[in-house]
């Protein structure tokens, strides 16, 4: 490909690498767009922190109930086969290793899969953390969505992470907007790229990368 | 057997100073508005408060927040466009704040109710909210030991109450309710509805009577009719 | 009263005990008897370990249903108000505090509260432990029913057990055929003699016991 | 996604020599009578079985531990009426017993499904089923440490399932269903009935599908019936 992803062409990428029945859940912002590009064929079941498998697109009009809400308290839709439980049986699905895949975004990734997430550390930054500790630690597959860069140019796919932990060697996936990385104990693996050249990326990146 | 109090304020009258409160619902869905209303007019202050966030705009807990009736917030996420009160006062120093991982969060309220005196979980642990505490590898891998959390009260919403106590909720509005339910020494429930016992059918209620003290009526009000009522 | 005595009796004086609007679980053989003495005033809510709040009398004739047993395994009915919830809520409910009042049964009880029904120590003896710990370690007061005496006169009610304990310091009444015992901090105070005199218990018991 | 084997003997058949199997009921009640006649059909062996009890009278779980199938069990009351095949082999030391209270029983299961590394009950603190154990003082009060259980399989039964695998039980019959349903890595459920997705309300739904690999539907049976058919 000849440009950098959009952020819709990036959740596309995962949509389509989400193996058919997966049950996964996708962080709030960005991965949430994940859910636009899942077919019925793929019979994806997404979960919500909040307390439900089953949930459906957002709620349009009449649709939205104050009482069904996704984890960034958004009303959306329940579909056919839908749950509801309560929080700490929705926290043991996640953090039994029940979910196959969980899609969030990231502040930095390490090589070795750490991920940062939840805070950046600057003096008076209020701390939350929500779900995300959670998700890291139990989740079968931890997949994270970000640019490869900050506004400034720092690569944020990085030997080790400066700004506090989520949660530690938990990423297996990173898609940016220049290429899919698989995270492997073999080191960081280059699926593909747009926009730019596996050479490029190995030369603006502080990790070795290879094909 | 429940209470039926007349009101909301009756409901909290006794609320004493230095209480730990547990404040289900997460964001609008399952907060029950009526009895944070109410906690805000009793005058019992010094408190503990146990949430998932740490309040919005100005009313419910965030004006209980911002009337100085609250000691110590504990909450996976506190941090929200709209959650001005609470950031005032944590960045001026004026509350305490003791975050959770959500799921921590949860867990630790079941152990309340269910009588567990500490748990390891994975979750947090290598991060910087695992910091001082004890943390054990168990089969190779690390975890972090977790202490429960016990209410003197719980406020919850819920859909319907029979005479019993017994507890049916609404779609996520669930989420909180059920463990807070447990692990509080008087919980005070808001519902849409009282039915006669008998009419909830025994395989489908969440929350059994046993943990329910005392049962409210309060109208579903929306977030925006909240704000309109209190501005 | 001048004579000893009969379970029944001694189940009427437990169900007698119970302050109205209890929620009480009633150990399998013996305590089970209670139940016929509760009235219906006392809205007593039984608990049963299998997972059942709400539980009615035995099930007769066209009532019994295989999926609505007791903790001793016989089919009971479900009252309105009921509730059904799995094994880890139940035993939640028990270890969590929630239980106002259990009874049960007892080889052994100490004067301090200890509590030994579950396993004789012989050798040869299959151990069989079921929900005894759960319920000693966790509802809010013990009462035991059983015989003062052994069938060949050693007293039960002893200073230390010498059977394996069940729970530690937990009972606090001892209903006997011949006396009902409140086992507090201060010593073993007898409330009601049957067929017998509180002179007569003191010399036939090895521990202290006042008015 | 589920599997819909085509009966019992199928939903079983690789079920490997040496494997943990969670076995659901309580005495007859949620027993998944058809899975453990076809567990007694197929040829693994080297188990171990975790169930409420030991098998009751010669037929069943009973068959399987005098079929020596069955290394070590896992339980929390084996003495029963009936329960003379585990007698006997318990007896002349052919059968490992690990003797759990009840309730540590079913939540050392919802720990495995939960991903809680080890906890703090207060149950059996201070009796010989603490011997060996890791005891800890929390707030006065002593607890013991333990451990979660995994099954390599869970056989239950439940009452309806509908293609989501997302499951509803039957009175008492629910007992150890739902959470020995969470903590193996492939559970096989028989039901009364499949039906469509879309027909159990969501609230009511105590399982869900998440949890389930395969569902087979198999026609309640009584253990009198039971036996009739074995002798």
């Amino acid at each position: 490909m000849s440009a950098y992803l959009t952020r819709s062409e990036m959740a596309q990428m995962v949509a389509r690498d989400i193996p058919a029945g997966s049950y996964v859940n996708l962080g709030i912002g960005q991965p949430t767009l994940v859910s636009d590009y899942l077919t019925a064929d793929q019979h994806v079941v997404l979960h919500t922190e909040n307390g439900m498998l089953g949930m459906g697109p957002q709620a349009e009009g009449d649709e939205v109930d104050p009482d069904l809400v996704n984890a960034g308290k958004i009303a959306v839709t329940e579909l056919p086969g839908a749950a509801y439980f309560h929080h700490a049986d929705s926290f043991a699905i996640m953090r039994g290793g029940h979910l196959d895949i969980c899609v969030m975004g990231a502040f930095q990734v390490s090589a070795g899969g750490d991920l940062a997430n939840w805070h950046t550390g600057e003096p008076g930054a209020i701390p939350a953390v929500g779900g995300a500790m959670d998700l890291a630690a139990g989740a079968k597959e931890v997949f994270v969505m970000m640019t490869l860069f900050t506004k400034d140019g720092t690569p944020k796919l990085v030997p080790k992470c400066t700004y506090p932990l989520t949660g530690v060697g938990c990423v297996s996936r990173v898609y940016t907007e220049r290429a899919v990385f698989h995270l492997t104990p073999d080191g960081i693996s280059v699926k593909e790229t747009f926009g730019t050249s596996i050479d490029e990326l190995a030369e603006s990146l502080d990790v070795a990368v290879v094909a | 057997m429940i209470e039926l109090p007349t009101d909301p304020d009756a409901a909290v009258s006794d609320l004493k100073d230095g209480s730990t409160v547990l404040i289900g619902g997460f964001g609008e869905a399952g907060l029950p508005f009526a009895l944070v209303d109410a906690l805000l007019r009793c005058d019992a202050g010094d408190l503990t408060v146990v949430n998932n966030n740490a309040g919005n705009g100005d009313t419910g807990l965030a004006a209980l927040l911002g009337a100085g009736r609250v000691r110590k917030i504990i909450c996976s996420y506190p941090r929200q466009v709209d959650s001005w009160i609470f950031d005032g006062l944590y960045r001026s120093g004026k509350i305490e704040l003791e975050l959770v991982p959500q799921g921590t969060l949860a867990e630790r309220i079941r152990a309340g109710g269910a009588g567990i005196g500490a748990f390891y979980t994975p979750t947090g642990a290598g991060t910087p909210l695992a910091a001082g505490k004890e943390v054990r590898t168990i089969e190779g891998r690390q975890y972090v030991l977790e202490y429960p959390i016990h209410g003197d009260v719980a406020l919850i919403r819920a859909h319907l109450a029979d005479g019993m106590g017994n507890l049916v909720y609404r779609k996520t509005g669930r989420n909180f309710g059920p463990v807070m339910a447990t692990a509080a020494t008087t919980t005070i429930v808001e519902v849409d509805r009282i039915v006669a016992i008998g009419s909830l059918d025994p395989e489908i209620v969440v929350t059994p009577g046993i943990f329910v003290d005392r049962v409210v009526v309060a109208e579903r009000r929306s977030v925006k009719e909240s704000l309109g009522a209190s501005a």
